[in-house]
Protein backbone atom coordinates (compact mmCIF):
# COMPACT_ATOMS: atom_id res chain seq x y z
CA UNK A 1 0.00 0.00 0.00
CA UNK A 2 1.09 3.40 -1.25
CA UNK A 3 1.06 6.06 2.07
CA UNK A 4 1.37 9.33 1.51
CA UNK A 5 4.10 10.61 2.97
CA UNK A 6 6.22 14.14 3.35
CA UNK A 7 7.99 15.63 0.36
CA UNK A 8 10.71 18.09 1.09
CA UNK A 9 12.25 20.18 -1.92
CA UNK A 10 14.72 22.50 -0.68
CA UNK A 11 14.79 26.06 -2.61
CA UNK A 12 17.31 29.33 -2.39
CA UNK A 13 15.22 32.35 -3.37
CA UNK A 14 15.83 35.93 -3.65
CA UNK A 15 13.86 38.59 -1.92
CA UNK A 16 13.71 42.12 -4.07
CA UNK A 17 16.87 44.28 -2.30
CA UNK A 18 19.01 41.62 -3.28
CA UNK A 19 19.91 40.89 0.32
CA UNK A 20 21.18 37.43 1.46
CA UNK A 21 19.76 34.47 0.04
CA UNK A 22 16.52 32.76 1.61
CA UNK A 23 16.56 29.16 2.37
CA UNK A 24 12.92 27.95 1.59
CA UNK A 25 11.79 23.97 2.99
CA UNK A 26 8.80 23.68 0.33
CA UNK A 27 6.90 20.68 2.26
CA UNK A 28 3.93 18.54 -0.04
CA UNK A 29 2.06 15.34 1.40
CA UNK A 30 1.57 14.84 4.70
CA UNK A 31 3.37 16.04 8.03
CA UNK A 32 3.46 13.14 10.78
CA UNK A 33 5.37 11.61 13.51
CA UNK A 34 6.44 9.96 10.27
CA UNK A 35 8.06 13.06 9.26
CA UNK A 36 11.12 13.12 11.88
CA UNK A 37 13.82 13.10 8.23
CA UNK A 38 11.93 15.50 6.16
CA UNK A 39 11.45 18.04 8.86
CA UNK A 40 14.40 17.87 10.77
CA UNK A 41 16.65 15.95 8.98
CA UNK A 42 16.57 18.25 5.79
CA UNK A 43 16.99 21.04 8.40
CA UNK A 44 20.23 19.69 9.79
CA UNK A 45 21.34 19.04 6.08
CA UNK A 46 20.96 22.89 5.61
CA UNK A 47 24.26 25.07 5.44
CA UNK A 48 25.12 26.57 8.71
CA UNK A 49 25.42 30.55 7.28
CA UNK A 50 21.39 29.85 5.82
CA UNK A 51 20.39 32.61 8.37
CA UNK A 52 16.71 33.55 6.86
CA UNK A 53 14.36 30.27 6.63
CA UNK A 54 11.07 29.86 5.41
CA UNK A 55 8.89 26.78 5.86
CA UNK A 56 6.15 26.31 2.78
CA UNK A 57 3.30 24.49 3.98
CA UNK A 58 1.00 25.51 0.71
CA UNK A 59 1.50 22.03 -0.60
CA UNK A 60 0.49 20.31 2.77
CA UNK A 61 -2.54 17.99 2.73
CA UNK A 62 -2.82 16.82 6.23
CA UNK A 63 -0.93 18.03 9.30
CA UNK A 64 -1.51 16.72 13.31
CA UNK A 65 -0.08 17.51 16.18
CA UNK A 66 3.01 15.25 16.07
CA UNK A 67 3.38 16.80 13.02
CA UNK A 68 3.52 20.37 14.29
CA UNK A 69 5.73 19.03 17.60
CA UNK A 70 8.33 18.61 14.68
CA UNK A 71 8.27 22.00 13.08
CA UNK A 72 8.54 23.33 16.52
CA UNK A 73 11.69 21.02 17.20
CA UNK A 74 13.07 22.86 14.19
CA UNK A 75 12.18 26.34 15.49
CA UNK A 76 14.15 25.35 18.70
CA UNK A 77 17.37 24.02 16.47
CA UNK A 78 17.11 27.19 14.52
CA UNK A 79 16.86 29.49 17.21
CA UNK A 80 20.25 28.00 18.88
CA UNK A 81 21.83 29.14 15.78
CA UNK A 82 20.49 32.39 15.43
CA UNK A 83 18.31 31.66 12.62
CA UNK A 84 14.93 33.38 11.68
CA UNK A 85 12.16 31.42 10.54
CA UNK A 86 8.90 32.62 8.69
CA UNK A 87 6.21 30.19 7.61
CA UNK A 88 3.67 30.74 4.51
CA UNK A 89 0.92 28.95 3.00
CA UNK A 90 -0.64 27.49 5.97
CA UNK A 91 -4.67 27.04 5.65
CA UNK A 92 -6.70 29.65 7.79
CA UNK A 93 -7.62 26.53 9.95
CA UNK A 94 -3.90 25.46 10.33
CA UNK A 95 -2.92 29.18 10.88
CA UNK A 96 -5.31 29.06 14.02
CA UNK A 97 -3.75 25.90 15.25
CA UNK A 98 -0.76 27.34 15.21
CA UNK A 99 -1.97 30.50 16.79
CA UNK A 100 -3.33 28.50 19.55
CA UNK A 101 -0.45 26.42 19.94
CA UNK A 102 1.75 29.47 20.74
CA UNK A 103 4.27 28.83 17.52
CA UNK A 104 3.55 32.71 16.43
CA UNK A 105 5.80 33.58 19.25
CA UNK A 106 8.42 32.72 17.45
CA UNK A 107 7.57 32.51 13.64
CA UNK A 108 5.51 34.86 11.86
CA UNK A 109 2.49 33.09 9.36
CA UNK A 110 2.04 34.70 6.27
CA UNK A 111 -0.62 33.84 3.29
CA UNK A 112 2.02 33.75 0.51
CA UNK A 113 5.72 33.53 -0.08
CA UNK A 114 6.19 37.28 -1.57
CA UNK A 115 4.54 38.63 2.11
CA UNK A 116 7.09 36.45 4.20
CA UNK A 117 9.83 37.19 1.78
CA UNK A 118 9.16 40.58 2.12
CA UNK A 119 8.82 40.44 5.89
CA UNK A 120 12.45 39.82 5.79
CA UNK A 121 13.65 42.90 4.91
CA UNK A 122 10.78 44.87 6.53
CA UNK B 1 -37.79 15.99 5.94
CA UNK B 2 -38.48 14.55 9.30
CA UNK B 3 -36.79 16.15 12.07
CA UNK B 4 -35.84 13.09 13.54
CA UNK B 5 -32.63 12.13 12.97
CA UNK B 6 -32.60 8.19 13.19
CA UNK B 7 -29.43 6.19 14.36
CA UNK B 8 -25.68 6.80 14.59
CA UNK B 9 -23.01 6.29 11.84
CA UNK B 10 -19.97 3.67 13.37
CA UNK B 11 -16.60 2.89 11.86
CA UNK B 12 -14.28 1.03 12.80
CA UNK B 13 -10.40 1.08 12.10
CA UNK B 14 -7.14 -0.72 12.65
CA UNK B 15 -5.00 0.99 15.27
CA UNK B 16 -2.19 2.15 12.60
CA UNK B 17 -1.07 5.38 12.07
CA UNK B 18 -2.49 6.95 8.66
CA UNK B 19 -5.87 5.18 9.39
CA UNK B 20 -6.94 8.33 11.46
CA UNK B 21 -7.55 10.22 7.95
CA UNK B 22 -10.12 7.77 7.36
CA UNK B 23 -12.39 8.71 10.96
CA UNK B 24 -10.97 11.97 10.07
CA UNK B 25 -12.84 11.71 6.44
CA UNK B 26 -15.79 9.95 7.22
CA UNK B 27 -16.85 12.39 10.24
CA UNK B 28 -16.40 15.54 7.53
CA UNK B 29 -18.65 14.14 5.36
CA UNK B 30 -20.86 13.91 8.29
CA UNK B 31 -20.70 16.86 9.30
CA UNK B 32 -21.04 18.23 5.68
CA UNK B 33 -24.11 16.53 5.15
CA UNK B 34 -25.56 18.27 8.33
CA UNK B 35 -25.07 21.55 6.94
CA UNK B 36 -21.75 22.49 9.06
CA UNK B 37 -19.28 25.18 7.69
CA UNK B 38 -16.47 24.39 6.27
CA UNK B 39 -14.30 25.60 9.41
CA UNK B 40 -16.31 23.51 11.35
CA UNK B 41 -15.75 20.96 9.74
CA UNK B 42 -11.75 21.38 9.44
CA UNK B 43 -12.12 21.85 13.33
CA UNK B 44 -13.67 18.17 13.58
CA UNK B 45 -11.39 17.06 11.14
CA UNK B 46 -8.75 17.64 13.92
CA UNK B 47 -10.12 16.68 16.63
CA UNK B 48 -11.38 13.74 15.61
CA UNK B 49 -7.82 12.68 14.13
CA UNK B 50 -6.31 13.76 17.58
CA UNK B 51 -8.07 11.80 19.16
CA UNK B 52 -7.97 8.78 17.06
CA UNK B 53 -4.14 8.90 16.95
CA UNK B 54 -4.37 8.65 21.07
CA UNK B 55 -6.69 5.65 20.92
CA UNK B 56 -3.78 4.00 18.93
CA UNK B 57 -1.04 5.01 20.74
CA UNK B 58 -2.09 4.98 24.51
CA UNK B 59 -5.26 3.29 24.03
CA UNK B 60 -4.74 0.26 22.05
CA UNK B 61 -0.71 0.22 22.32
CA UNK B 62 -0.89 0.26 18.45
CA UNK B 63 -1.65 -3.62 18.54
CA UNK B 64 -3.14 -3.65 14.58
CA UNK B 65 -5.49 -6.58 16.02
CA UNK B 66 -7.28 -3.89 18.32
CA UNK B 67 -9.44 -1.43 16.39
CA UNK B 68 -10.40 1.82 16.95
CA UNK B 69 -14.38 2.66 16.99
CA UNK B 70 -15.94 5.96 15.82
CA UNK B 71 -19.07 6.70 16.81
CA UNK B 72 -21.17 9.42 15.13
CA UNK B 73 -24.48 10.50 16.74
CA UNK B 74 -26.63 13.04 15.00
CA UNK B 75 -29.12 15.52 16.77
CA UNK B 76 -30.91 18.03 14.81
CA UNK B 77 -28.77 20.84 15.94
CA UNK B 78 -25.26 19.04 16.76
CA UNK B 79 -22.88 16.17 15.89
CA UNK B 80 -21.35 13.76 18.97
CA UNK B 81 -18.17 11.86 17.81
CA UNK B 82 -17.47 9.18 20.97
CA UNK B 83 -13.88 7.66 19.61
CA UNK B 84 -13.38 4.00 21.90
CA UNK B 85 -10.37 2.32 22.54
CA UNK B 86 -9.72 -1.25 24.47
CA UNK B 87 -7.43 0.76 27.01
CA UNK B 88 -7.31 2.71 30.50
CA UNK B 89 -8.43 5.45 28.70
CA UNK B 90 -7.53 9.21 30.55
CA UNK B 91 -9.35 11.37 32.36
CA UNK B 92 -7.17 14.16 32.11
CA UNK B 93 -8.13 17.30 30.21
CA UNK B 94 -5.94 19.18 27.72
CA UNK B 95 -4.10 21.95 29.56
CA UNK B 96 -2.87 24.41 26.97
CA UNK B 97 0.85 24.03 26.08
CA UNK B 98 3.73 26.34 27.23
CA UNK B 99 5.48 27.47 23.80
CA UNK B 100 7.94 28.66 25.63
CA UNK B 101 8.66 25.97 28.11
CA UNK B 102 8.82 24.00 24.30
CA UNK B 103 11.07 26.59 23.66
CA UNK B 104 13.51 25.94 26.60
CA UNK B 105 13.45 22.45 26.44
CA UNK B 106 11.43 22.29 29.46
CA UNK B 107 8.47 20.86 28.22
CA UNK B 108 8.19 18.08 25.22
CA UNK B 109 7.04 19.14 22.03
CA UNK B 110 4.51 17.05 21.69
CA UNK B 111 1.37 16.69 24.11
CA UNK B 112 -0.69 18.74 22.32
CA UNK B 113 -3.40 16.43 21.00
CA UNK B 114 -5.93 16.73 23.96
CA UNK B 115 -5.77 20.33 24.36
CA UNK B 116 -6.11 21.04 20.12
CA UNK B 117 -9.17 18.78 20.83
CA UNK B 118 -11.01 20.57 23.98
CA UNK B 119 -10.21 23.74 21.95
CA UNK B 120 -11.46 22.94 18.35
CA UNK B 121 -14.84 21.61 19.77
CA UNK B 122 -17.76 22.72 21.59
CA UNK B 123 -17.55 20.45 23.88
CA UNK B 124 -14.85 17.70 25.11
CA UNK B 125 -15.02 15.11 27.89
CA UNK B 126 -12.46 11.70 28.19
CA UNK B 127 -14.39 8.68 29.98
CA UNK B 128 -12.12 6.15 31.52
CA UNK B 129 -13.23 2.63 31.21
CA UNK B 130 -16.82 2.39 31.16
CA UNK B 131 -18.60 -1.26 29.92
CA UNK B 132 -18.45 -0.40 26.21
CA UNK B 133 -14.55 0.93 26.28
CA UNK B 134 -12.92 4.32 27.00
CA UNK B 135 -13.63 6.56 24.70
CA UNK B 136 -13.16 10.54 24.31
CA UNK B 137 -16.44 12.64 23.59
CA UNK B 138 -16.81 15.26 21.25
CA UNK B 139 -19.77 17.57 20.67
CA UNK B 140 -19.84 20.00 18.01
CA UNK B 141 -22.95 22.51 17.57
CA UNK B 142 -25.14 23.80 14.21
CA UNK B 143 -26.30 26.99 16.36
CA UNK B 144 -23.46 27.09 19.77
CA UNK B 145 -24.44 31.04 20.23
CA UNK B 146 -27.75 30.32 21.16
CA UNK B 147 -26.05 28.57 24.17
CA UNK B 148 -24.58 30.34 26.05
CA UNK B 149 -23.72 28.51 28.88
CA UNK B 150 -21.85 26.05 26.54
CA UNK B 151 -19.34 28.58 24.94
CA UNK B 152 -15.75 28.68 25.54
CA UNK C 1 6.87 -0.39 5.75
CA UNK C 2 5.78 -3.57 6.15
CA UNK C 3 3.89 -5.02 3.19
CA UNK C 4 1.27 -6.86 5.49
CA UNK C 5 -1.59 -4.68 5.19
CA UNK C 6 -3.68 -5.56 8.84
CA UNK C 7 -7.55 -5.67 9.62
CA UNK C 8 -10.16 -4.24 8.10
CA UNK C 9 -12.29 -0.98 7.89
CA UNK C 10 -16.05 -1.34 9.10
CA UNK C 11 -18.89 1.01 8.59
CA UNK C 12 -22.20 1.36 9.55
CA UNK C 13 -24.76 3.87 8.27
CA UNK C 14 -28.98 3.60 8.65
CA UNK C 15 -31.04 2.56 6.25
CA UNK C 16 -31.64 6.08 4.95
CA UNK C 17 -31.58 7.47 1.56
CA UNK C 18 -28.37 9.84 1.58
CA UNK C 19 -26.16 8.56 4.31
CA UNK C 20 -24.69 6.46 1.51
CA UNK C 21 -22.96 9.36 0.73
CA UNK C 22 -21.04 8.64 4.06
CA UNK C 23 -20.10 4.94 2.82
CA UNK C 24 -19.02 6.60 -0.56
CA UNK C 25 -16.89 9.05 1.28
CA UNK C 26 -15.26 6.67 3.37
CA UNK C 27 -14.44 4.21 0.59
CA UNK C 28 -13.01 6.88 -1.40
CA UNK C 29 -10.44 7.75 1.08
CA UNK C 30 -9.37 4.77 1.92
CA UNK C 31 -9.05 4.14 -2.32
CA UNK C 32 -7.19 7.55 -2.17
CA UNK C 33 -4.94 6.03 0.88
CA UNK C 34 -4.26 3.27 -1.23
CA UNK C 35 -3.16 5.08 -3.88
CA UNK C 36 -5.67 4.78 -6.49
CA UNK C 37 -6.10 7.19 -9.49
CA UNK C 38 -9.05 9.73 -9.00
CA UNK C 39 -10.88 8.02 -12.26
CA UNK C 40 -10.82 4.41 -10.27
CA UNK C 41 -12.14 6.33 -6.84
CA UNK C 42 -14.80 7.80 -9.15
CA UNK C 43 -15.80 5.02 -10.28
CA UNK C 44 -15.71 3.04 -6.62
CA UNK C 45 -17.82 5.88 -5.63
CA UNK C 46 -20.48 5.23 -7.92
CA UNK C 47 -20.18 1.54 -7.23
CA UNK C 48 -20.47 1.78 -3.11
CA UNK C 49 -23.10 4.54 -3.50
CA UNK C 50 -25.28 2.27 -5.85
CA UNK C 51 -24.72 -0.75 -3.78
CA UNK C 52 -25.77 0.85 -0.31
CA UNK C 53 -29.05 2.21 -2.24
CA UNK C 54 -29.94 -1.03 -2.79
CA UNK C 55 -29.32 -2.27 0.29
CA UNK C 56 -31.14 0.28 2.01
CA UNK C 57 -34.26 -0.31 -0.31
CA UNK C 58 -34.38 -3.84 -1.31
CA UNK C 59 -32.60 -5.53 1.83
CA UNK C 60 -33.47 -3.56 4.38
CA UNK C 61 -36.85 -1.98 3.04
CA UNK C 62 -36.01 1.26 4.16
CA UNK C 63 -36.29 0.26 8.20
CA UNK C 64 -34.23 3.29 9.30
CA UNK C 65 -33.54 0.80 12.42
CA UNK C 66 -31.59 -1.46 10.33
CA UNK C 67 -27.93 -0.66 9.65
CA UNK C 68 -25.96 -1.12 6.37
CA UNK C 69 -22.37 -2.42 6.55
CA UNK C 70 -20.11 -1.83 4.46
CA UNK C 71 -16.35 -3.82 5.22
CA UNK C 72 -13.31 -2.51 3.42
CA UNK C 73 -10.50 -4.94 3.07
CA UNK C 74 -7.59 -3.67 2.05
CA UNK C 75 -4.48 -5.87 0.18
CA UNK C 76 -1.59 -4.72 -1.55
CA UNK C 77 -3.13 -4.55 -4.62
CA UNK C 78 -7.08 -4.35 -4.38
CA UNK C 79 -9.69 -3.00 -1.92
CA UNK C 80 -12.50 -5.17 -1.37
CA UNK C 81 -15.69 -3.50 -0.58
CA UNK C 82 -19.24 -5.80 0.87
CA UNK C 83 -22.19 -4.20 1.51
CA UNK C 84 -24.02 -6.01 3.54
CA UNK C 85 -27.86 -5.89 4.44
CA UNK C 86 -30.65 -7.66 6.29
CA UNK C 87 -32.39 -8.96 3.39
CA UNK C 88 -32.99 -12.06 1.29
CA UNK C 89 -30.02 -11.05 -1.60
CA UNK C 90 -30.25 -10.84 -4.84
CA UNK C 91 -28.48 -13.27 -7.48
CA UNK C 92 -29.21 -10.97 -10.12
CA UNK C 93 -26.24 -9.59 -12.12
CA UNK C 94 -26.15 -6.64 -13.82
CA UNK C 95 -27.74 -6.30 -17.13
CA UNK C 96 -27.37 -3.29 -19.34
CA UNK C 97 -30.21 -0.99 -19.83
CA UNK C 98 -31.68 -0.47 -22.87
CA UNK C 99 -31.76 3.00 -23.83
CA UNK C 100 -34.24 2.68 -26.93
CA UNK C 101 -36.52 0.41 -25.34
CA UNK C 102 -36.40 3.29 -22.08
CA UNK C 103 -37.03 5.78 -24.23
CA UNK C 104 -40.04 4.23 -25.56
CA UNK C 105 -40.86 3.39 -22.61
CA UNK C 106 -41.31 -0.26 -22.71
CA UNK C 107 -38.57 -0.53 -19.60
CA UNK C 108 -38.76 2.04 -16.78
CA UNK C 109 -36.61 4.67 -16.52
CA UNK C 110 -34.84 3.42 -13.40
CA UNK C 111 -33.08 0.24 -12.73
CA UNK C 112 -29.24 0.71 -13.86
CA UNK C 113 -27.89 0.19 -10.21
CA UNK C 114 -26.43 -3.39 -10.63
CA UNK C 115 -25.56 -2.60 -14.09
CA UNK C 116 -23.44 0.46 -13.05
CA UNK C 117 -21.61 -1.86 -10.66
CA UNK C 118 -20.47 -4.05 -12.62
CA UNK C 119 -19.28 -1.86 -15.10
CA UNK C 120 -17.62 0.38 -13.06
CA UNK C 121 -15.07 -1.95 -10.44
CA UNK C 122 -12.91 -4.65 -11.57
CA UNK C 123 -15.31 -8.24 -10.31
CA UNK C 124 -18.38 -7.47 -9.10
CA UNK C 125 -20.62 -10.55 -7.05
CA UNK C 126 -23.56 -10.60 -5.04
CA UNK C 127 -24.22 -13.30 -2.63
CA UNK C 128 -27.83 -14.36 -1.17
CA UNK C 129 -28.55 -14.82 2.34
CA UNK C 130 -25.12 -16.63 3.95
CA UNK C 131 -25.19 -16.35 7.34
CA UNK C 132 -23.78 -13.10 7.60
CA UNK C 133 -26.03 -11.19 5.36
CA UNK C 134 -26.69 -10.32 1.75
CA UNK C 135 -23.85 -8.70 0.19
CA UNK C 136 -23.10 -7.08 -2.92
CA UNK C 137 -19.17 -7.53 -3.49
CA UNK C 138 -16.23 -5.51 -5.25
CA UNK C 139 -13.24 -5.70 -5.91
CA UNK C 140 -10.86 -2.52 -7.29
CA UNK C 141 -7.09 -3.51 -8.51
CA UNK C 142 -4.27 -0.99 -8.50
CA UNK C 143 -2.81 -3.20 -11.22
CA UNK C 144 -5.24 -4.63 -13.19
CA UNK C 145 -3.64 -4.57 -16.39
CA UNK C 146 -1.31 -7.96 -15.01
CA UNK C 147 -4.12 -10.14 -14.25
CA UNK C 148 -5.79 -10.51 -17.61
CA UNK C 149 -8.12 -13.47 -16.69
CA UNK C 150 -9.82 -10.75 -14.03
CA UNK C 151 -9.93 -8.01 -16.63
CA UNK C 152 -13.50 -6.80 -18.41
CA UNK D 1 -30.63 18.11 9.70
CA UNK D 2 -29.78 20.17 6.59
CA UNK D 3 -29.57 17.39 3.83
CA UNK D 4 -28.29 18.74 0.20
CA UNK D 5 -31.26 19.22 -2.07
CA UNK D 6 -31.14 19.71 -5.62
CA UNK D 7 -31.22 23.41 -6.58
CA UNK D 8 -32.47 24.47 -9.85
CA UNK D 9 -32.07 27.78 -11.88
CA UNK D 10 -33.79 28.42 -15.27
CA UNK D 11 -32.09 30.77 -17.64
CA UNK D 12 -32.79 31.86 -21.48
CA UNK D 13 -29.41 32.51 -23.51
CA UNK D 14 -28.86 33.52 -26.79
CA UNK D 15 -26.63 31.40 -29.00
CA UNK D 16 -24.23 33.59 -31.43
CA UNK D 17 -26.65 33.74 -34.60
CA UNK D 18 -29.68 35.75 -33.18
CA UNK D 19 -31.51 32.70 -33.59
CA UNK D 20 -34.42 31.22 -31.30
CA UNK D 21 -33.53 31.38 -27.60
CA UNK D 22 -31.81 28.20 -25.44
CA UNK D 23 -33.41 27.47 -22.35
CA UNK D 24 -30.94 26.66 -19.37
CA UNK D 25 -31.80 24.60 -16.79
CA UNK D 26 -28.83 24.78 -14.03
CA UNK D 27 -28.95 22.37 -11.65
CA UNK D 28 -26.96 22.49 -8.41
CA UNK D 29 -26.66 20.31 -5.63
CA UNK D 30 -27.62 16.60 -5.13
CA UNK D 31 -29.64 14.66 -8.04
CA UNK D 32 -31.43 11.63 -6.22
CA UNK D 33 -34.85 10.14 -6.20
CA UNK D 34 -35.29 12.77 -4.15
CA UNK D 35 -35.45 15.54 -7.00
CA UNK D 36 -38.19 14.68 -9.05
CA UNK D 37 -39.91 18.02 -8.51
CA UNK D 38 -36.93 19.40 -9.59
CA UNK D 39 -36.38 17.89 -12.63
CA UNK D 40 -39.17 16.96 -13.90
CA UNK D 41 -41.64 19.71 -12.39
CA UNK D 42 -39.06 22.24 -13.63
CA UNK D 43 -39.29 20.77 -17.07
CA UNK D 44 -42.90 20.73 -17.31
CA UNK D 45 -43.23 24.62 -15.99
CA UNK D 46 -41.25 25.60 -19.41
CA UNK D 47 -43.50 27.10 -22.02
CA UNK D 48 -44.08 24.75 -24.69
CA UNK D 49 -42.35 26.77 -27.35
CA UNK D 50 -39.38 26.24 -25.69
CA UNK D 51 -37.79 24.11 -28.52
CA UNK D 52 -33.96 23.88 -27.22
CA UNK D 53 -33.05 23.05 -24.13
CA UNK D 54 -29.62 22.63 -22.50
CA UNK D 55 -29.16 20.78 -18.87
CA UNK D 56 -26.31 22.68 -16.81
CA UNK D 57 -24.55 19.79 -14.69
CA UNK D 58 -21.66 22.12 -13.88
CA UNK D 59 -22.53 22.65 -9.75
CA UNK D 60 -23.81 19.16 -9.42
CA UNK D 61 -22.33 17.49 -6.61
CA UNK D 62 -23.41 13.97 -6.94
CA UNK D 63 -25.44 11.90 -8.90
CA UNK D 64 -26.86 8.59 -8.83
CA UNK D 65 -28.89 6.22 -10.74
CA UNK D 66 -32.06 7.14 -9.50
CA UNK D 67 -31.38 10.76 -10.62
CA UNK D 68 -30.27 9.65 -14.40
CA UNK D 69 -33.50 7.74 -14.32
CA UNK D 70 -35.08 11.44 -14.00
CA UNK D 71 -32.27 12.63 -16.33
CA UNK D 72 -34.27 9.93 -18.90
CA UNK D 73 -37.98 10.85 -17.68
CA UNK D 74 -37.27 14.00 -19.18
CA UNK D 75 -35.51 13.00 -22.18
CA UNK D 76 -38.27 10.98 -22.97
CA UNK D 77 -41.10 13.95 -22.31
CA UNK D 78 -38.58 16.21 -24.73
CA UNK D 79 -38.42 13.74 -27.22
CA UNK D 80 -42.14 13.93 -27.69
CA UNK D 81 -42.59 17.23 -27.53
CA UNK D 82 -40.16 17.34 -30.52
CA UNK D 83 -37.39 19.16 -28.39
CA UNK D 84 -33.66 19.44 -28.90
CA UNK D 85 -31.45 18.47 -25.31
CA UNK D 86 -27.95 18.79 -25.37
CA UNK D 87 -25.69 18.39 -22.29
CA UNK D 88 -22.93 20.39 -20.82
CA UNK D 89 -21.02 20.62 -17.34
CA UNK D 90 -20.75 16.41 -16.57
CA UNK D 91 -17.19 15.59 -14.50
CA UNK D 92 -15.45 12.76 -16.91
CA UNK D 93 -16.69 9.88 -14.92
CA UNK D 94 -20.86 11.17 -15.17
CA UNK D 95 -19.81 11.83 -19.22
CA UNK D 96 -18.51 8.05 -18.77
CA UNK D 97 -21.45 6.70 -16.69
CA UNK D 98 -24.07 8.41 -19.12
CA UNK D 99 -22.36 7.14 -22.05
CA UNK D 100 -22.61 3.35 -20.32
CA UNK D 101 -25.96 3.95 -20.05
CA UNK D 102 -26.62 4.73 -23.59
CA UNK D 103 -27.88 8.43 -23.50
CA UNK D 104 -25.47 9.46 -25.42
CA UNK D 105 -28.13 7.81 -28.47
CA UNK D 106 -30.54 10.69 -27.33
CA UNK D 107 -28.66 13.71 -25.89
CA UNK D 108 -25.16 14.84 -26.87
CA UNK D 109 -22.23 16.05 -24.15
CA UNK D 110 -20.41 18.68 -24.36
CA UNK D 111 -17.75 20.28 -22.08
CA UNK D 112 -19.13 23.69 -21.45
CA UNK D 113 -21.61 25.97 -22.25
CA UNK D 114 -20.13 27.54 -25.31
CA UNK D 115 -19.71 24.37 -27.37
CA UNK D 116 -23.11 23.02 -25.99
CA UNK D 117 -24.42 25.97 -27.36
CA UNK D 118 -23.04 26.12 -30.51
CA UNK D 119 -23.82 22.57 -31.33
CA UNK D 120 -27.50 24.26 -31.36
CA UNK D 121 -26.49 25.90 -34.58
CA UNK D 122 -24.06 23.31 -36.22
N1 LIG E 1 -7.15 7.33 24.60
C1 LIG E 1 -6.28 7.48 25.62
N2 LIG E 1 -6.04 6.45 26.46
C2 LIG E 1 -5.16 6.58 27.49
N3 LIG E 1 -4.47 7.72 27.73
C3 LIG E 1 -4.66 8.79 26.93
C4 LIG E 1 -5.57 8.72 25.83
N4 LIG E 1 -5.56 9.93 25.22
C5 LIG E 1 -4.68 10.69 25.88
N5 LIG E 1 -4.13 10.03 26.91
C6 LIG E 1 -3.11 10.51 27.88
O1 LIG E 1 -3.05 11.91 27.85
C7 LIG E 1 -1.71 12.36 27.49
C8 LIG E 1 -1.77 13.63 26.67
O2 LIG E 1 -2.28 13.37 25.37
P1 LIG E 1 -2.06 14.40 24.19
O3 LIG E 1 -2.34 15.77 24.69
O4 LIG E 1 -2.86 13.98 23.03
O5 LIG E 1 -0.51 14.34 23.87
P2 LIG E 1 0.43 13.12 23.42
O6 LIG E 1 -0.44 12.04 22.87
O7 LIG E 1 1.31 13.74 22.40
O8 LIG E 1 1.15 12.70 24.67
C9 LIG E 1 -1.09 11.18 26.78
O9 LIG E 1 0.31 11.20 26.85
C10 LIG E 1 -1.71 10.00 27.53
O10 LIG E 1 -1.03 9.75 28.73
N1 LIG F 1 -29.39 -5.70 -1.86
C1 LIG F 1 -30.40 -6.25 -2.57
N2 LIG F 1 -31.29 -7.07 -1.95
C2 LIG F 1 -32.32 -7.62 -2.65
N3 LIG F 1 -32.53 -7.39 -3.97
C3 LIG F 1 -31.68 -6.59 -4.63
C4 LIG F 1 -30.57 -5.97 -3.98
N4 LIG F 1 -29.92 -5.23 -4.89
C5 LIG F 1 -30.58 -5.37 -6.05
N5 LIG F 1 -31.66 -6.18 -5.91
C6 LIG F 1 -32.64 -6.57 -6.95
O1 LIG F 1 -32.11 -6.28 -8.23
C7 LIG F 1 -32.96 -5.37 -8.94
C8 LIG F 1 -32.15 -4.46 -9.84
O2 LIG F 1 -31.40 -3.54 -9.06
P1 LIG F 1 -30.81 -2.24 -9.73
O3 LIG F 1 -30.18 -2.61 -11.02
O4 LIG F 1 -29.91 -1.57 -8.77
O5 LIG F 1 -32.06 -1.32 -10.07
P2 LIG F 1 -33.23 -0.72 -9.14
O6 LIG F 1 -32.73 -0.73 -7.73
O7 LIG F 1 -33.40 0.65 -9.68
O8 LIG F 1 -34.42 -1.62 -9.36
C9 LIG F 1 -33.76 -4.66 -7.87
O9 LIG F 1 -34.98 -4.15 -8.36
C10 LIG F 1 -33.93 -5.75 -6.84
O10 LIG F 1 -35.01 -6.58 -7.15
Amino acid sequence: MQEKSTQVKLDEVQCGDGGAAITVLRFAGDITSASQTAVLGTYQALPVDAQRILLDFSKVEYLNSSGIALVIQLMIAASKHGQTIKTFGLTPHFQKVFTMVGITKYTSLHADEQTACAAFTA
Amino acid sequence: MTENIPGTIELHIPSRLGYEKIAMNTAASTARMMGFSDERVEDLKTAVAEACINAMEHGNKFDESLSVGIILSMSDDSLEVKVVDTGAGTQGHGTAPDIDRKMHEEEKARGMGMFLIQALVDEAEWVSSPPTGSYARMVIRLHPASEPLERK
